[in-house]
């Protein structure tokens, strides 16, 4: 690489091509937002299934709605919404330079992640003994008319929302790895707080699909 | 006649507002221009970068290399902040689930529950994801996503809620109700505790 | 390859290192965009060999040549490969990756690694979609109408993961995209100042991640649907086909947008620079692009005019339909503005806009029929719609594409190809696309519908100009294959602006070094201030400073 | 070059007027708009070509008036096509109340007209449109002229597509509900009848006729096929009626065919894929026209449609006796 000479010292971290840390920082947090716009969008599909077949069989809507255990669904939202308050703490004891602090809020905020999922396992066994399977297979007989679709949309949409929390948990212990060996910094930390963007969305679109499936009556 | 006239009727906001964004370049033009000849050549000379053969000349000195550099020393939000969000969270998580059990009939149980949905989101987008103090191009781009879904969902809805205005028989699930009314039984449908029992 | 260097004797990009390993993983975007390119092409001829097939089957009356299946299966591929292997990576990928950090005046894009992800990603997506190919190919047409795609034997879901990947792919580019042009301007370099071509990528990027995630979620749905059953497409378990059918074609008609934003930029370009004028009407263009990007994801529903879609939502989306056309009626009569008191010098990129604004004219206007609704339920799904879209896709993007490539080739391999040979293929690919398309618009509006491999005798003379056409038009591009290559490894060196543009890509060396710049350039007026009289020095605007 | 004849077939339909209009209004303005751009192109080129001493002067960027007009002047013609359109849509589409109803039901690759007003079902398999030609009988769909009529499509397993060029019409026929069109014939007379929805393997031998018959003959036909309707139901027609002839062989020694061949099947060890045997007696036979899924023959992909409810049980018994006969020993009925 040739010498690069610049007005201040340039920290290694910054990549050759940009011009300041500023403006390393400031594309990656534009770049993060730009991706989670992206998948706002890919959850939007879901979204507009539920809404259309909703408004085409609003019975099936409202009889599958009460086989929903209600209560497993408010404790995965306030789970879920710990978790985010962990993960913006988390954020915050790395911009205080408070290294052990931000790593425990990092393992909390994964442990919150197994939380979720161990209810979201109780729920989806509870059905399967009733015999609620997705769409064809569907034996249960206590909803009545379209049921197999009813059920294809919430486990479609259930699994995966789940499936971007286990993502979302391997990023976490990934960057809290880093954050422990130092490798993300105080200055440094957009790698920090995309994850925690990340993880914002998915908690995001669990606030959104919470009510839509468990409690619209 | 009633259907072409509310088909009209919807279709003047549309066009209104697309009227805009399709004129957008001349409308553009057409205001620079009149400003600029109002407030004098120069005043608008950012936005009339192109004037042909004449190489702009600009008073102040070349605009500064280094793009606006956001302060470094924005210090962290206060913890109480955070721990008041997560409260209205909890708070509002209570009110929603509470709401559904009212047995509100379908139509308001549906607004209401979106209008704190959306009031969650918001918090969680504006606090727990910085947008409130980042910059405006987050708020853009989160902006766009959300017309785009709008534009998914309405114009979709406009096709599947209007198929049977005209005609009765093609409403969606007509051939599935005439089966049913034949005693035939199309594969999804399970009738209420029946299905198990044969 | 040669070692052309730098004057302080830095090596080009493509001799900086050697080996294959220094190719598949470099981060440098210049040759990530070789890369791409080497990949479209090659998945074109594939592509290009299946349309063959056809048009030979095509070529008599009775289904003689090959029987129902394979038939269904050719065209099924040749239309899969063609939009989601070529021509949606082909420009944003190919040329955008190339010139977008050149003519912005920085080092590369906003992330490299990202930008060779997307590339690897691209790949691994091929592959599926060949695999799926090797496992006897699926017969579902490019679009996986349900319930046909749901309940046919075949390897659909092989295709339908090469897919899902292949959009991840082109969002990763776009995000790269947006985030470049935002974030890495030459310093000077405002909005107002901005080359067309970044316009249009700017508009294609926003529209690639705006539209492409709904492809991806109907593909998994679809995958689900066939492996599960969940009976949102199937209508035995309650689902509604035409669902489907809103879901696909609110990515696919955005997706065409990609594929002609990326053309009207090149030509915007390419104008300028061979006119040796300023182009006309900057603003309308550029604002033109942001249009198109954000009213072509209203208008998806005038692919369902016929489809069982309400006639209300007909009427809307036809109304919507129309205002598409405005922008785009914009660019073109600007384009031809610029022309007006130029210098135009007929080289062959500008042989390749003068075919591109023939035929996109003819294209986009065939489009107005199709979006007016009497008629469009009398053409729809036939030979009509059949020649539109080749007249759009075929006809305006990829002949934009190559005349880019023609325009940049320079300064990709720092050779330049022989440019009457070039002339006098691009007159020749001109004429046989003509000869091609030109009947299928009269078979259509006559009646003879889409994807049928056995058609009633009295269309068989059109059918059989058609195919003459087909063959020809094939030849003639596997010409401008061959002078294209011939000239990059053996041509005479190139100078290093051998169009004299303005932008910045023509500041750097030929082919540039490893990090574009050696300074940081600085921009203090528009690329396109070119002199009255040519020969006179043109405006400071870009200077290139330490 | 310009007129309807040249690129359109004869417009037979009384409610499709405009279109053809429409088509030649659009086809004019492409080709003036064509002129006068690529025109303009062509005589800037050459006049301006590099090296030429055409006067040049400034350069103008951007002209308000022109970039006005040019933005006008599209939209409003854009204007007059998108009225022009929806109003004939609208016309050519929503059914006078008192159309004759005809039910149009698309299948895996052959058509059923149901007449519910005459209690008759014409079928439209390729066999059945032979013949019917060679016994210079009305071909496929039939229908009287100057009526309105008015066709109610379903489809019972992909989606397929009603287009007839003559009529200036097209609808898809969507499983999960009904679809409608409507016309009024004026001219009798045979014309062409299309699926243009791609629906697999025979898409392009879906194709059948319309025949347009004087109100006295159609009667005629009417009652003709009432009487045939009555008719104890006979094992070849219901065979060649319901396509089975589209994938099946039954002539000996006759390979190829979707489905395996009929010839001699039945008393015969059938292997099947899941490799057990199963002797072909009547009930396997049964079962494999109600449920064809539930034993599928070694070699062959499980895609045959299930007849179960529309097959009467009258129908069933004789297609059951025709399979039957269609073997050496029985003496193999034709």
């Amino acid at each position: 690489m040739s010498a690069k000479e610049s007005t201040e010292e340039r920290p290694p971290w910054v990549a050759h091509f940009f011009a300041s840390a500023d403006q390393q920082r400031s594309a990656a947090n534009f770049g993060m937002w730009l991706f989670i716009g992206q998948e706002v969008l890919f959850f939007s599909g879901l979204f507009m299934a539920y809404i259309a077949y909703r408004w085409l069989y609003p019975d099936t809507w409202l009889s599958g709605a009460d086989v929903l255990n209600k209560w497993l669904g408010a404790g995965n939202t306030v789970v879920l919404l710990t978790s985010s308050l962990t993960m913006v703490l988390a954020v915050r004891e790395l911009e205080l330079n408070r290294i052990k602090q931000s790593v425990r809020y990092l393992w909390v905020t994964v442990a919150f992640g197994f939380v979720f999922l161990g209810v979201k396992a109780v729920e989806y066994a509870s059905k399967f003994e009733l015999g609620i399977y997705p769409g064809a297979h569907y034996e249960a007989g206590e909803v009545e008319g379209m049921a197999g679709l009813f059920f294809g949309i919430y486990y479609t949409l259930t699994a995966l929302h789940a499936l971007h929390v286990i993502i979302g948990m391997g990023l976490l212990a990934w960057v809290a790895i880093l954050v422990k060996k130092e490798k993300v910094t105080a200055e440094n930390n957009s790698l920090l707080e995309n994850i925690g963007l990340y993880w914002h969305l998915v908690d995001l679109v669990w606030i959104f699909l919470f009510p839509m499936l468990y409690l619209v009556r | 006649m009633d259907i072409i006239l509310n088909i009209l009727v919807c279709f003047g906001l549309i066009s209104v507002g697309l009227a805009f964004i399709v004129l957008l370049p001349v409308v553009g033009n057409l205001l620079v221009s009149v400003f600029s000849t109002v407030y004098g050549e120069q005043a608008f000379s950012r936005f009339k970068g192109i004037e042909s053969g004449s190489v702009l000349v600009t008073p102040e000195a070349p605009p500064p290399p280094e793009p606006k550099v956001e302060d470094h020393g924005h210090q962290p939000t206060p913890l109480n902040v955070y721990l008041a969000v997560y409260g209205a969270l909890l708070v509002l998580t209570v009110v929603t689930v509470g709401v559904s059990e009212l047995g509100l009939i379908q139509r308001e149980a549906v607004f209401w529950a979106v209008v704190v949905a959306t009031m969650k989101g918001t918090l969680v987008v504006a606090w727990f994801m910085h947008m409130k103090g980042g910059p405006a191009m987050n708020r853009l781009i989160l902006g766009t996503t959300l017309f785009f879904m709008l534009i998914f969902f309405t114009l979709t809805m406009a096709d599947l809620s209007t198929r049977d205005t005209i005609f009765e028989h093609e409403a969606h699930w007509t051939t599935i109700k005439e089966a049913q009314y034949s005693g035939a039984k199309p594969a999804g449908w399970s009738a209420k505790g029946t299905a198990a029992a044969e | 390859m040669s070692a052309a260097t730098d004057q302080n004797q830095e090596p080009s990009y493509l001799t900086a290192s050697t080996g294959w390993k220094s190719w598949l993983f470099s981060v440098d975007h210049k040759r990530i965009g070789l890369m791409y390119l080497v990949a479209t092409t090659i998945f074109m001829i594939a592509g290009g060999s299946f349309a063959g097939i056809i048009r030979a089957e095509l070529f008599t009356a009775a289904g003689d040549l090959i029987d129902a299946d394979t038939y269904n299966r050719a065209f099924t591929l040749h239309g899969s490969i063609m939009v989601f292997l070529v021509i949606i990576p082909a420009t944003p990928a190919v040329l955008g990756n190339f010139v977008l950090p050149l003519m912005l005046g920085a080092k590369d894009v906003a992330f490299p690694r990202l930008n060779l992800a997307s590339f690897h990603i691209y790949m691994a997506g091929a592959t599926l979609l060949l695999i799926s190919m090797i496992l006897g190919s699926f017969d579902t047409g490019w679009t996986f109408y349900t319930p046909y795609s749901s309940t046919t034997v075949g390897p659909v879901a092989w295709a339908l993961t090469g897919v899902f990947i292949l959009g991840f792919s082109s969002i990763l580019t776009g995000l790269n995209f947006i985030v470049t042009i935002h974030k890495m301007r030459a310093p000077g370099m405002t909005w107002m100042r901005l080359p067309l071509m970044l316009w249009a990528l700017y508009a294609t990027s926003a529209v690639q991640i705006l539209a492409t995630p709904v492809l991806a979620i109907t593909v998994l749905l679809l995958i689900v649907e066939r492996s599960i059953g969940i009976g949102i497409f199937d209508p035995t378990l309650g689902g509604d086909p035409v669902l489907f059918q809103h879901f696909f074609w609110f990515y696919s008609h955005p997706a065409v947008y990609i594929m002609i934003l990326p053309a009207f930029g090149i030509v915007s370009e390419m104008v300028a620079v061979h006119a040796q004028r300023p182009i006309f009407g900057y603003k309308g263009i550029a604002f033109s692009s942001l249009s198109i990007a954000i009213i072509g994801s209203l208008v998806w529903g005038h692919h369902m005019f016929t489809s069982g879609q309400s006639i209300y939502s007909s009427v809307l989306f036809s109304f919507l339909t129309f205002f598409v056309a405005i922008p785009t009626a914009i660019k073109v009569f600007s384009w031809v503005a610029t022309l007006y008191k130029g210098h135009v010098s007929y080289t062959p990129p500008m042989m390749y806009v003068f075919s591109f604004l023939a035929l996109f004219m003819v294209g986009g206007l065939t489009g107005v029929v199709l979006g007016a609704l009497s008629v469009d339920v009398h053409l729809h799904d036939t030979y009509f719609v059949v020649a539109h879209f080749h007249y759009v896709m075929m006809g305006s993007a990829i002949i934009a594409y190559i005349g880019g490539l023609h325009h940049w080739w320079p300064k990709m391999f720092g050779r330049m190809y022989p440019q009457k040979l070039a002339n006098v293929t691009s007159v020749l690919v001109f004429i046989s696309f003509n000869l091609t398309f030109l009947p299928m618009f009269l078979v259509g509006s006559r009646g003879m519908p889409r994807r049928y491999y056995e058609y009633i005798a009295s269309y068989q003379t059109l059918n059989q100009i058609a195919t003459v056409g087909a063959f020809l038009l094939g030849a003639s591009l596997f010409v401008t294959l061959g002078y294209l290559i011939y000239g990059a490894i053996w041509g005479p060196v190139a100078s290093r602006n051998p169009w004299n543009g303005l932008s910045l890509e023509w500041r750097t060396a030929t082919p540039p070094i490893e990090h574009n710049f050696h300074g940081q350039p600085t921009v203090s007026g528009t690329p396109y201030d070119y002199p009255v009289e040519p020969g006179e020095a043109p405006g400071e605007a870009v200077g290139v400073t330490k | 070059m310009f007129d309807a004849q040249f690129w359109l077939p004869e417009s037979v339909n009384a409610l499709a007027g405009g279109v053809d209009e429409l088509f030649i209004f659009v086809l004019w303005v492409t080709v003036i708009s064509l002129a006068l751009v690529l025109g303009a192109m062509i005589w800037f080129a050459i006049r301006y070509r590099a090296g030429s001493g055409g006067p040049r002067g400034s350069m103008p960027t951007h002209n308000m008036a022109l970039e006005v007009t040019w933005t006008l002047v599209p939209t409003a013609i854009l204007g007059v096509i998108f009225f022009w359109g929806t109003r004939d849509y609208a016309k050519m589409s929503i059914p006078a109340g008192d159309a004759m109803e005809i039910r149009v039901m698309g299948q895996k690759w052959f058509w059923n007209f149901d007449y519910p007003d005459y209690g008759v079902r014409l079928q439209a398999t390729p066999e059945l449109d032979e013949k019917n030609e060679t016994e210079g009988k009305p071909v496929g769909l039939v229908v009287p002229v100057d009526t309105s009529v008015q066709l109610i499509g379903s489809s019972t397993d992909v989606l397929h597509s009603v287009f007839i060029p003559a009529f200036r019409l097209k609808k898809d026929v969507v499983p999960n509900r009904y679809t409608t069109t409507t016309f009024v014939a004026t001219e009798p007379g045979v014309y062409d009848f299309f699926c243009t929805e791609y629906c697999g393997t025979k898409h392009s031998n879906m194709i059948t006729k319309v025949t347009v018959l004087s109100k006295p003959d159609f009667d005629a036909y009417m009652e003709e096929a009432q009487e045939a309707a009555e008719g104890p139901a006979d094992g070849a027609t219901v065979f060649a009626s319901n396509g089975c002839a589209g994938c099946h062989q039954v002539r000996e020694g006759a390979t190829g065919g979707l489905g395996p061949s009929l010839w001699g099947l039945a008393g015969r060890e059938e292997a099947l894929n899941t490799g057990e045997k199963v002797l072909a007696d009547d009930n396997y036979l049964r079962e494999s026209i109600e449920n064809p899924m539930a034993k599928v023959v070694a070699g062959y992909d499980p895609i045959m449609p299930s007849f179960a409810g529309r097959l009467s049980e009258e129908e069933l018994t004789a297609l059951v006796v025709y399979m039957k006969q269609l073997g050496p020993d029985a003496g193999g009925a034709q």
